[in-house]
């Protein structure tokens, strides 16, 4: 056990550990909780940050300990994870911060941000999986911490969203091991590579690999939310703000998504998968979810069930661009995980603050909140504009991306499809803004609450003007080193390159 | 002999009869050992099967001793709720009064 | 110190325990916890002799089979032999405040019996995981049986005394059947030493007709489907530190001799189709088990059905023992279930009692609030859960991965299917459980207090059996010494 | 010729009569015929060169089964009749069988018939002569201590096995203990003085008696299970005379005396583990005594938990 692996153990119990010691805290020690909350987080960051720099420098990561014989738990940190687990971590430490702001006075926090701990453990550890077997593991034990935050609030609502959340996940995980058990009896733990592990049963088991393509991708495609197992999604927004941040942008949604992508990368490998005659149903399938998802949320009146199903649509961007052969294609689909959750939860935090300051929870509820609430208003207008991809805002960037690759692939209709979800993108959250920012405020809100100096409680705001800034960032230096295009492009020229 | 044991110790209904049905079943085993053991050749009967035995009709004298204890209270607890609330307890059902508990 | 040292306290410890329970019947717990103590530190020491040195074994009295009786402490004896001591252990903390709960004649009563025939019980399992011998093995199932019926009728209630005596009659004719088996063994092979008969064993009727009777007597006191009948009445009946330990650990004795004579004494008659008998029986066991814990309104009951559902899977691992490993991975597999499954029961019982204890009542559908006053013992209850299910990184998941991989390797799709339809089974019902303890209370429910050791003793089982998934490889390893392969 | 008439005529009685004893229209019939079924099965015994376990099955499998199961017939047939007394309508009678019952019979009967043919076959299929282990138990026969081959496998090649016994006899007293209260004797008979005198004579007689057997069971048919059966009946007829009222009050004293068989047993066991390194593995040349001092506290054990199990229930406790 060296530094090295250290270091990637450490990513995971800073947030498993204080999980841990959160769930035997008092419901009194508040103040403790927070400090270890924020600790936990702040570490997390400092030890990626370390990582990434150790990875910059050409170290490499590995840890794995033989969980059963001939069945290693293997962490490592290749390019695809520290993209992920960059994201994830980054986004953790601000909805931390938020939801500490969000649930003040709320019962149940220690149980609460246990759970939220362990869920983000979860999704480092689906980030840092060096195999297969692993990442179903850490995918497995992100159902489960999810669901008691899903139900959080106890009510009839929550309950039932959390059984149908909990339906469709464990009917996905149990496809998910079959999928997983199937190919570890032909391959054995299939260690995840750069251009596929399964070279040696491409001519031997075409037929299995296919039908194990299907698998996988109804396994993932759960929490990934391609239609049609895309249920869940919408009926679990009744959780906190915090938790559909998490849900949507952070851990869930983007779990599956990065599944997928490893699936067809790092299990696959493209040009095997595109060898296989699997990807053009997958690009079929994304492209479906696309505009479903998109004319779904025209429909919706409840704000937050209007950003699950724009989830629902966006989300499938990432799928799309795994499906289309070639790096532009991938590189659009990659960047847009780490676009996608940047805006998703921008626009999450801020219906957040919506419902927790004035008590709004619908659209048509929301005349004039930007005079009331400026500051979160703007960061919802950012992300909302990056959504539909103005220029030069991160949506931007990677719709540009996955529209060229598609015509460098051959593949036009999917530039039609692209441009119909930007038009409907635009057709649904282009009213909110109007609403918000030029109709007029009614005379009383449904429920206001006063935080003294700023418009909300300095927690409730600093994360999403923090995530806000971010968008335009990764727009706007999107071609800087620094970028996570930059990374991206890393990432492509490898699963393609010579 | 285990046959009728058997047959009996499903047919039967009455709690007695069917410890009894298990006592028989297990005599027919007891007899089986015992064939076996006349079997040896040498001057006298395989003495192992023997000691089998008399363990195994130890044991069978301590299951219809605890068998026969749980029928009582179990015909007792019946008998009981059969008749609707007596006032005086029945002569006779000393072992399964009600301030006879476990 | 020999390993005969450690197995002589394995037995003896107990059993000397018991008596003196009986004895100075105020002094129950005490002598418990010495008899916890010395099988504690019998049980280490066992593990590490049979780590380091392999298979230890032992001449009771010095003689050796065929005269007289060998004990063995290989892999599989001593993993449940340390499974037996976990439990036992946390029954007895459970226990203690469970029996003070009420200063009544009654509660009296219950104390002072519970100790030695929990101690009886004790010394049988242990008894029955050590010896090598059929007969002896036929005197330690009947110690575990009347232990196991005179602890169920301890509750002394209608329905707990009947359970009793169905279980009983069952137990006994059981015991029987097996019985008749061994003197038909003995009438061929002229041993009753487990390993002899290996050597000695010839197909023929006698031996077919000896197994046959023995595996019926046997399955019916592991509670196969379909002779399961007795048990979820009994189980659920029962008191809580009981049914807890009926449910993980006395029906596995049965499964364990099972799994000596099939794979040790008789190997022979491991043929395809028996194999295939047996998975079917499992598949239906899981199925069956599983549809009825869905649909019933008490706890207690669910979780015995559960029980039901869950020991169809180790008898499914008899139709996947067939592999180029030797079946390793699909044996490994059903003990890591096993063991899982049997701290996940604990938990889930003694959680069930907490409940019972608080609410007056375990019926499913009343269950709200439960979660916010007793948080640990619902915690207990979702994390015993999770490893009934099967999710990782629990020793459910381990032992469920391993089952279906050795399934699809051998091409058994149908295997693979029905553990997958039985943990999404098993997801329904603890889902149904939990909604219900997560919903807020109606106002005005009162409830009574629950002793903080009866709720971390329940968690802490729950702890073990999410964490046994991280001990596979050791748990492997261990099973490895003195297994059925090459 | 006679010798195997006799024999077909007693297995045909045998099978008779358990026919008889389990489906008897009227219980207490079956239950005389079930004693009766013992006694022959003893003399079953006898034929097949048994003794010990003629002796056994004579006390304990017929007489001592026997008495349990009728006084707990005497018992039930009480409490049904106040019952039926109280609801003054009879309705506990037996229930009437339905016809619907003859079907399932049927079948059943069937299924017992088929597995009488299987049981049939499997023990024809038996080899005709097997030397089993007599020749292995006969050649250690002078190393164990004793003489009498039955005593020497139960205590001492298989000791391991009666250990365990010993250790289900003594739960089998818990068990029923933790059940019920027992039919403890209240009645004094100190008034009649003839069958006291008798009782006087007789009941150290029966003492006697089962240390004899013990002592015999080292060379001869006997041992500590014949004795402590004997030693039973010795118990249940101070019982009931009212003699042992005041030796059973003492409750610690009884239990110990239930105990001390497993107690002594177990802690040979231990004993002889440091002694020799063997579990129950006797020191050479002493197995004799060891076996005597075991036997002779199980025989305490046996006795009083035979005897107290025909009361069915534990004493007062305070």
């Amino acid at each position: 056990m060296n530094v090295l692996s250290l270091t990637l153990l450490g990513v995971l119990f800073s947030s498993l550990l204080t999980g841990l010691i959160i769930f035997f805290l008092k419901e009194e020690s508040h103040r403790l909780r927070t400090w270890l909350n924020l600790l936990g987080a702040g570490l997390k960051l400092v030890l990626v940050v370390a990582l990434l720099r150790g990875i910059y420098l050409g170290k490499t990561y590995a840890w794995s300990f033989e969980f059963l014989p001939g069945l290693p738990l293997a962490l490592g940190a290749d390019a695809n994870s520290m993209l992920f687990v960059t994201l994830s971590t980054v986004l953790w430490f601000w909805t931390t911060l938020y939801a500490v702001g969000y649930l003040e006075d709320s019962p149940h926090r220690s149980r609460f941000f246990g759970f939220f701990s362990l869920c983000v453990t979860a999704t480092t550890g689906i980030a840092l999986s060096a195999n297969l077997v692993t990442f179903l593991i850490f995918y497995e034990l992100l159902t489960v911490s999810t669901y008691p935050l899903v139900v959080h609030r106890g009510t009839a609502k929550a309950l039932q969203g959390g059984r149908v959340y909990l339906t469709y996940t464990l009917l996905g995980g149990a496809i998910l091991l079959l999928a997983v058990a199937w190919l570890y009896s032909l391959a054995g733990p299939v260690p995840f590579k750069e251009r596929g592990a399964i070279e040696g049963l491409m001519v031997s088991h075409r037929r299995e690999l296919q039908w194990l393509f299907l698998l996988f991708m109804a396994g993932i495609g759960v929490k990934a939310a391609i239609v049609p197992l895309h249920g869940w999604l919408p009926r679990a927004m009744v959780a906190p703000a915090p938790v559909s941040s998490l849900l949507h942008a952070v851990a869930v949604v983007k779990a599956g998504a990065f599944g997928i992508v490893r699936i067809v990368y790092d299990v696959y490998g493209a040009e095997n998968a595109a060898e296989l005659g699997v990807l053009p149903p997958l690009a079929i399938a994304a492209s479906v979810t696309i505009v479903y998802g998109s004319v779904c949320a025209l429909f919706q009146d409840e704000l937050k069930k209007r950003l699950a199903f724009s989830t629902v649509s966006q989300v499938s961007y990432i799928v799309l661009g795994t499906a289309i052969l070639g790096p532009l294609a991938a590189i659009g689909g990659l960047v847009h995980l780490v676009h996608q959750g940047l805006l998703k939860i921008t626009l999450f935090f801020g219906a957040g603050n919506y419902a927790e300051t004035l008590g709004i929870h619908r659209v048509s509820e929301m005349n004039g909140v930007g005079r009331r609430l400026p500051l979160t208003t703007a960061a919802f207008t950012v992300a909302a504009l990056g959504m539909i991809g103005v220029p030069p805002l991160a949506g931007y960037v990677s719709k540009w991306y996955l529209s060229k690759g598609a015509v460098t692939a051959g593949d036009h209709w999917v530039t039609v499809v692209l441009a119909a979800s930007s038009l409907l993108n635009a057709a649904y959250f282009l009213p909110i803004l109007y609403r918000a920012w030029f109709l007029p405020p009614p005379e009383k809100w449904p429920a206001e609450h006063s935080f003294g100096r700023w418009e909300t409680h300095w927690m409730l705001l600093a994360a999403p003007l923090v995530t806000a800034a971010l968008v335009i960032w990764a727009g706007v230096f999107a071609e800087s080193a620094f970028s996570p295009l930059a990374w991206v492009k890393l990432i492509a020229a490898r699963e393609y390159g010579p | 002999m285990f046959a009728i044991g058997f047959y009996s110790l499903v047919v039967q209904t009455h709690l007695l009869r069917r410890i009894m049905a298990l006592n028989v079943m297990g005599s027919g085993v007891f007899l089986a050992f015992l064939a076996l053991a006349l079997k040896a050749a040498a001057p006298m009967p395989d003495p192992v099967p023997h000691a089998m035995v008399l363990t195994g009709i130890v044991v069978a004298v301590c299951a219809t001793g605890l068998a026969l204890a749980l029928a009582d209270r179990v015909q007792a607890l019946e008998a009981k709720e059969e008749t609707p609330a007596p006032e005086t307890p029945p002569p006779g059902a000393t072992g399964s009064e009600p301030e006879d508990v476990g | 110190m020999t390993p005969a040292w450690f197995m002589g306290g394995l037995i003896l410890g107990p059993l000397v325990a018991a008596a003196l329970a009986f004895t100075f019947p105020k002094r129950g717990r005490g002598m418990a916890c010495a008899a916890a103590g010395v099988v504690g530190i019998a049980v280490t020491a066992l593990i590490r002799a049979v780590l380091g040195g392999g298979v230890s074994s032992h001449r009771v009295s010095g003689w050796g089979a065929p005269l007289g009786i060998d004990l063995r402490a290989d892999g599989l004896a001593v993993l449940l032999l340390a499974l037996t001591a976990l439990i036992a252990v946390a029954v007895t903390g459970y226990a203690a405040p469970y029996l003070r709960a009420t200063d009544s004649p009654e509660a009296r009563h219950r104390e002072r019996y519970f100790w030695p025939l929990l101690l009886f019980l004790w010394t049988a399992l242990n008894a029955l995981f050590l010896t090598r011998d059929l007969f002896n093995l036929y005197v330690a199932l009947e110690l575990l049986g009347f232990a196991a019926v005179a602890l169920v009728a301890l509750e002394g209630k209608g329905d707990a005394l009947r359970a009793a005596l169905r279980y009983l009659f069952v137990s006994l004719s059981a015991s029987l059947f097996y019985l008749l088996g061994v003197a038909l063994v003995y009438g061929q092979c002229a041993t009753v030493d487990l390993a002899l008969v290996a050597g000695r064993a010839q197909p023929g009727p006698a031996l077919t007709v000896a197994l046959a009777l023995m595996t019926g007597g046997l399955i019916a006191k592991a509670a196969l489907f379909p002779l399961h009948f007795w048990l979820p009445p009994a189980h659920a009946n029962a008191p809580a530190p009981v049914s807890a330990l009926l449910s993980a650990l006395v029906v596995k004795g049965a499964f364990y001799l099972l799994l000596r004579l099939w794979f040790e004494a008789l190997p022979v008659f491991h043929t395809p189709a028996a194999a295939r008998l047996f998975g079917m029986l499992g598949a239906a066991a899981i199925l069956w088990g599983s549809i009825n814990a869905l649909t019933q309104s008490r706890l207690k009951l669910l979780i015995a059905y559960s029980t039901v559902a869950q020991l169809g899977y180790l008898f499914l691992m008899f139709s996947l023992m067939t592999g180029r490993d030797g079946g390793f991975g699909a044996w490994c597999g059903a003990l890591l279930l096993l063991g899982a499954r049997a701290c996940a029961k604990t938990a889930m019982f003694l959680a069930a009692g907490n409940i019972l204890r608080a609410a007056g009542h375990d019926r499913i559908n009343d269950l709200a609030g439960i979660a916010q006053v007793l948080p640990v013992s619902a915690f207990a209850l979702g994390l015993a859960g999770v490893s009934l299910v099967g999710l990782p990184p629990s020793g459910g998941f381990a032992g469920k991965w391993l089952l279906l991989s050795a399934g699809l390797r051998e091409g058994q799709w149908w295997g693979g299917a029905v553990i997958l339809v039985g943990s999404l089974l098993a997801a329904a019902y603890i889902m149904r459980v939990m909604t219900r303890a997560f919903t807020p209370a109606a106002p005005g429910t009162a409830v009574r207090p629950v002793p903080p050791i009866m709720e971390w003793t329940a968690l802490a089982l729950a702890l073990v059996a999410v964490g046994m998934g991280l001990a596979g490889s050791w748990l492997a390893e261990l099973l490895r010494v003195g297994g059925p392969w090459p | 010729m006679i010798p195997q008439l006799l024999d077909g005529t007693l297995v045909l009685v045998v099978v008779v009569l358990a026919w008889r004893a389990l489906n008897d229209r009227d219980l207490f019939r079956g239950v005389i015929e079930f004693i009766a079924l013992g006694l022959l099965l003893a003399m079953a015994w006898l034929r097949l060169r048994a003794p010990d376990l003629a002796l056994a099955e004579a006390a304990v499998g017929s007489g001592l089964t026997g008495a349990l199961i009728l006084s707990a017939l005497v018992r039930m047939r009480r409490r049904e009749q106040a019952a039926a007394g109280q609801t003054a309508g009879g309705a506990t009678g037996p229930r009437g069988e339905a016809r619907g019952k003859n079907h399932s019979r049927m079948v059943l009967g069937a299924l017992s018939l088929a597995m009488l043919g299987i049981l049939a076959w499997a023990a024809l299929s038996l080899p005709a002569k097997s030397p089993g282990l007599t020749a292995e138990a006969l050649a250690r026969l002078p190393d164990s201590g004793v003489t009498n081959p039955v005593t020497a496998v139960l205590l001492n090649f298989r000791a391991y096995d009666t250990l365990l016994e010993i250790g289900v006899l003594l739960l089998a007293i818990v068990g029923v203990w933790a059940l019920r209260r027992g039919d403890w004797p209240a009645a004094d008979l100190r008034e009649r003085l003839l069958l006291l005198s008798l009782l006087r004579w007789v009941l150290p007689l029966l003492a006697v008696g089962a240390g004899y057997l013990l002592w015999i069971g080292a060379s001869a048919p006997g041992g500590a299970f014949q004795g402590g059966a004997l030693l039973a009946g010795a118990l249940l007829l101070a019982l009931l005379s009212g003699l042992g009222k005041r030796l059973l009050w003492r409750e610690r004293l009884i239990r110990t005396g239930l105990t001390l068989g497993v107690l002594v047993f177990g802690v040979a066991g231990a004993v002889a583990l440091g002694w020799t390194g063997g579990l129950l593995q006797y020191p050479t040349g002493q197995a004799g005594a060891w076996i005597l001092v075991i036997e002779a506290a199980a025989l305490v054990s046996i006795g009083l938990t035979l005897g107290l199990l025909y009361l069915g229930g534990r004493p007062e406790e305070k």
